[in-house]
């Protein structure tokens, strides 16, 4: 359980998160409203990247930006954040899909193979020596989800994770969201894509300037 | 006469070589917890840093010799006049150059792979190092202008060295002391073949780190 | 077999680009395998300096009045003379201050005539070296003051520079005969006017640091040195050195300095 | 004393502050240049760049005494011993570091920027003026720590200036006389009130020019 | 009309267009197909931003390519292209969007005026004075879009240009690119967004692997 508590943000002066309390249980939740409402920014409050000015972040329970670096790492670690625009590193495809092993001590080799596998699912295998940097805006996407399904994580927070994929794409994506679903992983998503939307979430929060004006079911808020 | 130039480009390399590797070793570091850190008096530090550049090379081996000589707190450690001291001293001199190229290129990166690296579950000192090895190319660089600033400054060989015939005389020492015989012709080959060396290891070092 | 043992010499620029104190060492070595000699070039005041924070074990210099407050503070002991040789009054080879083949103070009052009348310039090394404390000195017994006029240039450079300068504004300098003839290729503008009279002895000392203030020195070795630099053997090679290159030579040894003259010459210029 | 030493520090600035003007003036359109085309041997001008960084400031002193002295090519100008041969010598000396730094500046931002431009109509100086508005701190930076540089530089000071009193000494020819002469302390005294001055042109320069 | 003859490019030795021929009149056309097919390709190919390796391009009957830079750019000038993932410039949003006016030499307050009146279509002008690195993903799309339109092109060349948007403000964009054919601008969109397609869009072309596969009503190509 991930879990927001009346928590404040703000870039430099004026905040941008108002007060918002949320939580991602065993469910896949969306999150939507209007541009700059505050979605990316809340999903990285989520994730432990940015810290709250007021309020709490918890994890599975513990406030993590009051724990000691070691103690938050195993809860940090449980979740992963996808960016709405990817951030790739240098190097080969590869190398950046198994980044989170890297830093999880997984053996080159190890992480290698489930790389390649993974990749296969999401039909990049084919890049895997490619330069990272050079890739189209849907490669790079499917990149940075597969570096994050790669740890699996057991809370995904994906930012407009179909954005720029091709038809058929989309589909194994949803198709592995809707696994990992089965499978027990908390997933909350940061969208404008409705049919995204109802077909792997439960719960909506519908986030305007800053707080969360209502819950609702997924397939309502774009009505 | 060519095996003394050589013998004396060689201590150049060796010399200024351990310099960039000093520098390096803590200057990059330093950079780190420049762009990383957020304290207070980080933006005087940096300034000071810039305003380092411009150290008058004299002036750094002149705080040195005072530190390294018999009557100075370190002269127990017999430095001064070896090339150890040049090392040291030019490492000191040079840091401040790296600091600034070697900033400005982890700070360009940082926000991207510093929030690549949280979101994928990196402790900090990971996170670190990943901006490190994306910056790669561009710090090679820094160390590689950082190590021709040392191999071509005078001031630091001359007082922490003493220009010591087959013992501390790099290129530049032996360079001034030709143009202070009037031998100008030959502190101009001298002057020559050293830019000869050090294009030399940027060009190689450069094919070998890749490009920035 | 004993370790190696360095000897540590801070000695004049104007005196290391001559070559001839690596000789020397070279000589002195070839007797004393284990001895290990490290010069400093540096400039005078910086010589003695170093001599002063134990950082070297002897001093080769050629600037009496720097040499006798060195001496006075207990710094420098045994002060020898081992070698001299001359100024030289150099300027533009019109010569419009009229100097060529006077005597020293006649022609320091001449330049300064010719400086206040427009005429020419002369460029002093400003730095409080052994060639700049001689010039101070030569104006002192011609009764002048130059400092503060025009065209009273002080560069506050090394010899090499100063020549340069002169060369270049076409005026009047003075140097020790080693540097320029070592430049003279390079100074086309200028040429010596004024080689002769005792006021132009340019004399070298050499000092042993003295250990009783100084802690940590080698003062039985500098002795050593200094005892070879003044044997006879030494004191004919210098007599005979650069005569090859130059056609005569760079410097007059002291042999012993028999008549006193040449302590007589540092007296005065020390006092002054 | 202190009169002059205002005097000195005051000449300090504007002889150098000359050099870095001029400096800018040719290396940012060389960066641009080298960073916009695609040339055969654009590497190799780039690598002797880096490599002149370390350039002894003596050489840079004598190659253009050479072209300065009376019997020179440009003998004729009179420049020899003057403040503006030294700014231009400082200006020589500091191109390569001031070319290193803002090539990397440009380097990275260029390909985004450039395709908007072209992606917008623009015509290729417009899109190359697009570039340096971006990179403008880091520019500033450049010319700053070239700056820096130029001020803290002796070579080219003495071999083009000749440490005139009362015309062309410089901050680090004084401090070199004071050496030379065996004045420690009162050197290290100029260095400090030089660092000060280098310090507080850098800070100020970074207020009104903005962070890099 | 834009039209490329048998035009090849590569990024570094492969080739990622492969012989395309197509063109655009006074039409809307939609490029489709497979992530790394080529689409953003094929369009800075038409923007004459990339130049082909073999093969042309002409603007308006002219080979820009062959033309010095003072005659292309009027016809460059009349071609705008949007990138998938905007580029912002340093300074305010204001400034951002004049920029192509700039380049024009229109005078700033002229342009300042322009450019309100358009960021207000679209949903935009409060953000004018706001620093434009520190938009969000969707402010930033706008943003790259009201730069684009500024400039009245005669050809608008658009990759996935609803992504990120809300559904208030893919509503009003689209709106606006019917007027705009209305008053007979071309426009060439990649997008994989069959729904926007079918609604302006008259003919589509299907790309694979840096070819031209097939060319298609829009709606078709979805099924
Ligand atoms: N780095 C930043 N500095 C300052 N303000 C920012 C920064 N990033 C975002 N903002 C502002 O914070 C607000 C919320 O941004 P956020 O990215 O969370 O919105 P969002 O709901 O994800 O929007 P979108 O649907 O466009 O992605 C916006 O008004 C945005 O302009
Ligand atoms: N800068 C680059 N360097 C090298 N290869 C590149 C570069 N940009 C793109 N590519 C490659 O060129 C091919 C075509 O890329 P392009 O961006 O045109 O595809 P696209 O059809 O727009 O894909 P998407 O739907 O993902 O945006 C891809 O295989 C891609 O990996
Ligand atoms: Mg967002
Ligand atoms: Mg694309």
């Amino acid at each position: 359980m991930i879990k927001l508590r009346e928590v404040y943000f703000s870039y430099n002066k004026e905040p941008v998160v108002k007060g918002v309390s949320l939580s991602l249980g065993n469910e896949c939740i969306a999150l939507a409203g209007p541009n700059g409402a505050g979605k990316t920014t809340i999903l990285k409050l989520m994730a432990g990247i940015y810290r709250p000015k007021k309020g709490e972040v918890f994890i599975e329970g513990k406030n993590i930006w009051k724990l000691p670096e070691k103690e938050a790492i195993t809860l940090r670690r449980k979740v992963v954040y996808v960016h709405e625009n990817p951030i790739v590193l240098r190097g080969s495809v590869l190398n950046n899909v198994i980044f989170g092993l890297e830093l999880r001590g997984v053996s080159k080799e190890e992480a290698r193979k489930k790389a390649l596998k993974l990749m296969r699912k999401l039909g990049i295998d084919e890049l895997a020596e490619k330069d990272a940097k050079n890739l189209s805006a849907g490669q790079a996407q499917l990149l940075a989800l597969a570096r994050a399904l790669i740890v699996e994580p057991s809370y995904m927070l994906l930012d407009e994770p179909l954005a720029n994929l091709d038809w058929k794409r989309r589909k194994s994506v949803l198709e592995l969201l809707k696994e990992l679903r089965e499978t027990g992983r908390s997933i909350a998503i940061a969208t404008h894509d409705a049919f995204l939307v109802s077909l792997v979430c439960s719960k909506a929060y519908i986030i305007e300037n800053g707080s969360v004006v209502s819950e609702t079911l997924p397939p309502a808020i774009f009505q | 006469m060519l095996g003394e130039v050589l013998e004396i480009a060689l201590r150049s390399i060796i010399v200024s070589g351990l310099a960039a590797v000093l520098a390096t070793s803590w200057g990059i570091p330093l950079s780190l917890k420049l762009v990383t850190d957020d304290f207070r008096g980080k933006k005087f530090i940096l300034d000071v840093f810039r305003a380092l550049v411009g150290i008058p090379t004299v002036v750094v081996g002149l705080i040195l010799y005072f530190l390294f000589s018999r009557s100075g707190p370190f002269g127990g450690l017999r430095l001064l006049y070896t090339p150890l001291a040049i090392a040291l001293g030019q490492a000191v001199l040079i840091t401040p150059l790296l600091v600034s190229f070697a900033y400005q290129a982890l700070e360009r990166e940082k926000g991207e792979v510093w929030e690549l690296a949280m979101s994928l579950g990196a402790l900090k000192n990971q996170a670190s190092s990943t901006l490190i090895k994306e910056t790669i190319p561009k710090l090679l660089n820094a160390s590689l202008i950082a190590f021709n600033r040392a191999i071509g400054e005078l001031g630091v060989a001359l007082m922490l060295g003493g220009n010591i015939k087959g013992f501390t005389r790099v290129m530049t020492t032996a360079i001034a002391l030709e143009v202070s015989k009037g031998e100008f012709g030959l502190a101009l080959s001298l002057g020559g073949f050293l830019l000869l060396i050090t294009y030399s290891i940027t060009a190689v070092s450069r094919m070998v780190g890749g490009k920035s | 077999t004993r370790a190696p043992v360095t000897l540590r010499v801070s000695t004049t620029t104007s005196l290391y680009a001559t070559d001839l104190l690596e000789e020397l060492a070279r000589k002195f070595q070839e007797k004393h395998p284990k001895v290990i000699i490290e010069f400093t070039p540096v400039g005078s005041g910086e010589a003695l300096k170093k001599a002063e924070n134990g950082d070297v074990d002897m001093v080769f210099v050629h600037a009496p009045n720097l040499e006798k407050k060195y001496l006075e503070k207990g710094v420098l002991k045994f002060g020898e003379i081992f070698a001299y040789n001359t100024f030289v009054i150099l300027g533009p080879k019109d010569d419009p201050a009229g100097i060529r083949d006077m005597d020293p103070i006649n022609a320091m009052i001449a330049i300064y005539e010719a400086g206040e009348a427009g005429t020419t310039k002369f460029v002093s090394r400003g730095d409080n070296s052994g060639t700049h404390n001689r010039e101070l000195w030569l104006w002192n017994l011609a009764g002048l003051d130059p400092s503060g006029n025009d065209w009273y240039i002080e560069s506050g450079t090394g010899m090499a520079q100063t020549l340069m300068i002169a060369n270049e504004y076409g005026a009047y300098t003075i140097s020790d005969i080693g540097t320029y003839l070592k430049l003279s290729s390079e100074l086309t503008y200028l040429t010596p006017l004024v080689t002769q009279g005792s006021e132009l002895l340019n004399v070298y000392s050499v000092y042993v640091v003295n250990s009783d203030v100084i802690k940590g020195v080698n003062e039985r070795l500098a002795y050593e040195f200094q005892q070879f630099v003044l044997s006879d053997e030494i004191q004919n090679f210098i007599g005979n050195y650069g005569v090859v290159e130059f056609g005569s030579s760079l410097f007059s040894p002291a042999n012993g300095d028999p008549d006193g003259s040449l302590r007589e010459a540092w007296n005065q210029l020390a006092g002054g």
